[in-house]
């Protein structure tokens, strides 16, 4: 409708009563064309945030603007409701509105951007034609799958030309393919029509394809914020670390000598601090992380190069493909890729005591 | 919601898990008893000979024509007003609502005759609103066609707004969230999306003030006196034969009863198309 | 009416809505004679009353207002032989202020004029048609009431101009209506009629019906603007 | 459904999304105006001077305590019978259902006095079912409160019965084929899983049977008569009353009306704490 | 709650009178303590296939058994209902009773088992804590996330001890760490507890870390069926191709020449039937597949030793990590992954002309 602009938003909002729930404070920007991956643990306050950019939660404090025009702005009693906001929403749960068939239900939309009624049935036509959903447009919601419902429910939200893009994990529950061409679909389309989008996600694929921006939540605040490179590779969250596939520590370093605080890959660290030896130099609080590859599993402790060597125990095998992913516990519990080959000749097995290996060089160190 | 298919793939359908339970069996049917037997006391008792004498007098056909229009109406009426109070007393925050909320089942519980001594009182000649608008519009309400309509629509008005309002309560706020959203305005959300979700209390409500302007005497006969023509409505043109005549007045109960079952049952069954029918 | 001690037994009275305020008065006159019996008062439309005696209604007496649903009863062989006690004829009532400024039965005949009248199945209403067709009057009413206490109730409201009632209702209500005598009435006069029920109190119930005809009745009965019944009918006490 | 939560996080809450419509308002408002007048009528009209001695009359007390006792009982009558029936109505399949359907709404059409005639025709001496009641469980319905809570319980059934189906119908069924899975049977899965999601409406429906039995008189006088203690209910005692003095009779409907929105205010906020209040 | 038996089932229904669906006729069989994956596209049929299980959707022929019992089959008439078959059925939209407490949601299923309630609340809160979400034991469903609902809902099937397990997407919507975890918490219990399970997913890595067997379904029908390796290796629709990231084509055999009948890679071939050489010899109907790195991109025609080589066009470039992802469109329409030195080299681009390449050692070729 309008000319698309820039989103800027500072989501406040004080937990509802009753609950130990935590305040929200986030900060949400995305320029022009611009796609901002939101991802974080479940609860994190994903779709809380997407509600409140919606007008749907009121914010406490903060404010969202977008295209220079403020939408809410408590301190200044500003509250813009949400039929004027111009969002195009895809909330998590798809839902579709029961008693409509699917060419009303992307119709709905149309007709509220002003378009009138058998002109919007026709643009739902076209568009449920284009992605691929032609089949279905008599059918009621409660005659759709899982998934074909929620291809509905991003179609619905594309279609009504939003100034502003909120999608609630629109990828989950769809097929591969489906997958596949949404992707696509929607690195082109959302270059095209340059309308900001914010994409809330579990899957590093989307947002490392589709954002330009990637925001790491947890617990109601803003972790790490980044281009989607910086943030895989350099990530400050058990959660990053995990959704990227790294091994990553916490620590306070000397030199190259970083003393663990915490250890975390997903199962827990346990016993005296360890330490790890890093090939570049660093003071203070930092991040340690390296990739499973770059771990080496021994049957005894090892001679040689490598300068980080820790005991464990393997708690978990999961074959990957071509390799076979290790979960070691230990003084630094971790993840490690082996061979297939490696695991016969080691004669790996859960519960099986291993030494593993870590060459400095692998070990990428920056401040936390 | 509304419109689940017949046979369901995705949808539950609740009917394919086991038998009825006795526990649910054994009191449906004493209450099916306790609505059969009387209708069957009545049908027992009706003078059939007379019937068709009875069914040939134009009082009769006059009484019935009053009483389906003046029904009708009194719906409509309950439903153009009834469902916007209802979405506000459901959706809507404002002060005085637990008051507003008290005053709809006024009534209720207001025995029908005191009702029409109420509709006297506010809009009879001396009533508080009677001689404004008597002055100012010219509409004198009481012994007229209008003011049965206005008795039947209050009493009847309660049955739609509370069948209405506990509708929309258990109607998912979501959808009106989400139609928000893409643009529709309050009014735009209520008629496309609340409204549709909340279809059955709707109708079902409607239903309700039918039936109840459709069996109304006591504020009806109270407020409009009772008139061949104008105001005398089935159930008033029964109480009036019953001085005379009881067991006409039963046959004429019958031919009531068979007239408004039959609308209803044709128009829920077109309606309502159930889950498991 | 609840006395000190509790009463041995009770006598229930069923009568017609004209007889509420005579039979009001006569109770307590009944109760002190008899300090035994608890009398319960019960009134509603005659005909409502007889089919709830015809399906069992516990009642020593039934009073109604006129012979024919009382014929019901007797029919069914669940009472005495019914006595005629008073008798009522109609009188013409408009509210106090008068606002259609009726002065006789002829000033309804006119079609700006709202005025009640009972329905032709109810014994004042019978009576009104006769009246009205004798004094001349083709304009309808605006209402035809199921009782005579509703069609004064109209009148008292002030709803109606006018309206035809018994000489006893419109005593009833007292100032809050002006009665006009209408000439012709004395020739439309309808009985009230009691009768003592089959069942347990017949003896109570008898003593009730014998009040109501006693010189002590009677008078009850003139002061609410009751006729009193022809002499044939009046048995001695 | 139930319980959403007073400021909702995740849940849709309708209420963030701007204005009231004037649409909608300005029916309400009209809806408003059609039940305050003739109440306030009544305030107006009422001899307040005279309210001392009618509160403290204890046949007043005697009939207010019978009026909200009968109402209760049939309340709670309803509740027992009709929740089934509206069960089995709305989920559950079998020949004949079309026709059940229809004759629950036969006491709504019927007025009441010929339903108190139809009654007499079912359980009086000579009805069709109360010789058989005397004669096996020496049970005499007319004339006592036991059948003033049946005239009652008869013309409420409709009201909760087409209340709670429609509740019934608009709950997601899928709920209970879940409860199937988890080996609930259907009884349990009724009282575990149907009811609490239908709760609001059963809620509006009881309040709807209580309210129309604690309004009920012609079913009532016909069927039982007006006798003191035991069936003149309050609306009775309003209608013997007016036989005398009309102006006692608003006065004692008022304290009926005061008593029984109380009541009604009373339960209704806490039950149904709502999602805007 | 009885001992675990073998699940037997032949899934026969009719589609809905009215839609122009499918009938659905799907055979899924698993042993004590084996896991059966059902893959497909969205409206494949798997959620329907999993509701004729639970009995919540009637079979019109064929026949479910679990453990020797017979819980339907029309042919006989027996339809044992879904309250006694004691059956454990996440659903793909959770389904959170709206008015149950998460402690009392998990407690449900144990009421019907056979504990008292009490007893019920207890093992509920025990389970809960076991699964992290002792937290929100006392929430209602509406003050969830998404996908922390969708976990409750999944402990409240395991709760229950059913005697099958019945899994409809049940990682989706949940995050990296949960779902690592619930795989393997998954792996861990279903082997220890012995029950049956169909898990119907979009994942490819749920399938291979967690299934025995797995079913590919397509329009209702199964279309490949067996161990996972082999599934994941010798593809047998695009669904499980893209599923696997493995480039397909179909073709007939003439010894070492396959004349492809249909070309797929989800891009979809178009133009003159093109011809696949092969290194192993087969005759007849077969697919072909080979992995996007076996397939090499150039500027110019390739010299030398691949025997395969098309013309294409680059349709889309998806950066994976270490390397890029081309879609390219041709006679042969494949997905290739090259190093970004390769792409800067080649100076690849959306739209570019190319060609491609792949050794005939690198093609894998089976019956059809
Ligand atoms: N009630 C219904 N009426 C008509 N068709 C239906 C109904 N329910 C489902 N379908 C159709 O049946 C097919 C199978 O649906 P099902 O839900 O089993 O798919 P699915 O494999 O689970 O898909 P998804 O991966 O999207 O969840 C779909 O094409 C769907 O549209
Ligand atoms: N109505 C509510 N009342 C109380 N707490 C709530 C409510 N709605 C959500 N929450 C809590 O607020 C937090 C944020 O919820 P939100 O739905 O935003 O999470 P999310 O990041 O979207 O998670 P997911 O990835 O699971 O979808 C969660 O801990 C949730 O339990
Ligand atoms: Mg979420
Ligand atoms: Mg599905």
């Amino acid at each position: 409708m309008t000319r698309p602009g820039p989103l800027d938003a500072h989501l406040v909002t004080a937990p509802p009563r009753g609950t130990g729930a935590f305040t929200l404070d986030v900060r949400l920007a995305a320029g022009v064309g611009e796609v901002v991956a939101v991802l974080g643990p479940n609860g994190a306050g994903k779709s809380t945030a997407l509600r409140m950019l919606a007008g749907l939660h009121p914010l406490s404090a903060g404010h969202v603007r977008l295209g220079g025009r403020s939408l809410e702005e408590p301190g200044r009693s500003i509250r813009v409701p949400a039929q004027r906001r111009g969002v195009g929403l895809v909330p998590q749960e798809s839902l579709l509105f029961p008693h409509l068939r699917v060419r009303d239900q992307v119709a709905f939309g149309l007709r509220h951007r002003g378009a009138d009624r058998a002109e919007a049935r026709r643009e739902s036509t076209g568009w449920l034609e284009r992605t691929g959903l032609g089949e279905l447009a008599d059918r009621r919601p409660s005659e759709l799958s899982g998934g074909q419902a929620r291809r509905v429910a991003i179609v619905r939200a594309l279609a009504a030309r939003p100034a502003l893009l909120l999608l609630d994990e629109p990828l989950a529950a769809l097929d591969v393919r489906a997958v596949l061409e949404l992707r696509s679909f929607l690195r082109h389309h959302l270059a095209h029509v340059g309308v900001p989008t914010v994409l809330v996600t579990h899957d590093a694929l989307d947002a490392l394809v589709l954002a330009d921006v990637v925001v790491v939540l947890d617990a109601g605040r803003v972790e790490q914020a980044g281009r989607p490179a910086e943030v895989a590779g350099r990530p400050r969250s058990a959660h990053v670390a995990a959704l990227v596939g790294l091994n990553l520590v916490r620590g306070t370093s000397a030199g190259h000598l970083v003393t663990m605080t915490s250890g975390t890959d997903g199962t827990g660290g346990t016993g005296e601090p360890a330490q790890v030896v890093t090939a570049t130099e660093q003071h203070g609080d930092v991040f340690c992380c390296w990739a499973p590859g770059a771990v080496s599993v021994h049957g005894q402790r090892p001679e040689g190069s490598p300068r980080n060597v820790w005991r464990g125990e393997i708690t978990g095998m999961t074959p990957h493909g071509d390799i076979v992913r290790l979960e070691v516990a230990g003084p630094v519990s971790l993840l490690a890729d082996v061979t297939p080959a490696a695991v016969a000749e080691l004669d790996l097995a859960p519960a099986a005591p291993v030494w593993v290996s870590v060459k400095a060089t692998e070990v990428t160190v920056y401040p936390a | 919601m509304s419109g689940r298919p017949a046979v369901a793939l995705g949808a539950g359908t609740g009917a394919a898990t086991g038998r009825v339970p006795w526990q649910l069996l054994v009191p449906a049917a004493f209450a099916v008893a306790l609505l059969v037997l009387p209708l069957t006391g009545l049908l027992v008792r009706a003078p059939w000979s007379t019937l068709p004498a009875r069914l040939t007098d134009p009082e009769v056909g006059q009484a019935l024509r009053l009483s389906l229009l003046t029904a009708t109406a009194s719906m409509v009426v309950c439903l153009l007003l009834g469902v916007p109070l209802a979405w506000l007393l459901a959706r809507a925050s404002f002060p005085g609502r637990r008051v507003l909320r008290a005053m709809v089942t006024v009534p209720l519980v207001l025995p029908p005759v005191v009702g029409g001594v109420a509709l006297l009182a506010a809009f009879g000649r001396t009533g508080v609103a009677g001689g404004w608008l008597d002055d100012t519009l010219g509409l004198r309400l009481p012994f007229t066609t209008l003011g049965v309509v206005v008795a039947q629509s209050f009493v009847a008005m309660p049955f739609l707004v509370l069948a209405v309002e506990g509708a929309l309560r258990s109607a998912d706020a979501r959808y009106d969230d989400l139609a928000a959203t893409f643009g529709a305005s309050r009014w735009q959300t209520f008629c496309r999306v609340t409204l549709p979700l909340a279809a059955p209390g709707v109708l079902s409500g409607a239903v309700l003030a039918w039936a109840r302007a459709l069996g109304e005497f006591g504020a009806t006969i109270t407020f409009n006196g009772s008139y061949p023509g104008t105001t005398r409505t089935m159930p008033l043109a029964i109480y009036a034969a019953r001085n005379t005549d009881f067991e006409a007045a039963i046959l004429l109960s019958l031919v009531l009863l068979v007239v408004s079952v039959a609308i209803l049952a044709l128009l829920r069954e077109r309606w309502m198309a159930g889950p498991v029918s | 009416g609840a006395g000190g001690d509790e009463p041995a037994s009770t006598l229930t009275v069923l009568a017609a809505s004209s007889l509420t305020d005579v039979f009001d008065d006569l109770e307590g006159t009944y109760e002190a004679q008899h300090p035994d019996v608890d009398v319960q008062l019960s009134f509603d439309s005659s005909s409502t009353l007889a089919e709830q005696v015809v399906q069992g209604a516990p009642a020593g007496v039934l009073a109604t207002a006129d012979r024919a649903t009382m014929r019901t009863v007797v029919e069914e062989g669940l009472g005495a032989e019914p006595v005629v006690f008073a008798r009522n004829e109609l009188v013409l009532v408009t509210p106090a202020d008068n606002p259609g400024n009726i002065e006789g039965i002829t000033d309804l005949d006119d079609s700006d004029v709202a005025y009640a009248v009972c329905v032709p199945e109810a014994p004042c209403g019978a009576a009104s048609a006769t009246l009205l067709a004798r004094s001349g009057v083709t304009a309808p009413p605006v209402t035809e009431e199921d009782s005579v206490r509703d069609t004064l109730g109209k009148v008292v409201e002030g709803e109606v101009d006018a309206g035809l009632v018994f000489a006893s209702d419109a005593q009833a209500a007292g100032g809050r209506v002006r009665a006009i005598p209408v000439p012709a009435a004395d020739n439309v006069r309808t009985p009230d009629v009691a009768v003592v029920l089959d069942g347990p109190d017949t003896d109570a119930a008898q003593v009730w019906v014998d009040l109501l005809i006693s010189r002590a009745g009677r008078r009850v009965l003139l002061d609410h603007g009751f006729l009193p019944a022809p002499a044939a009918a009046e048995k001695s006490p």
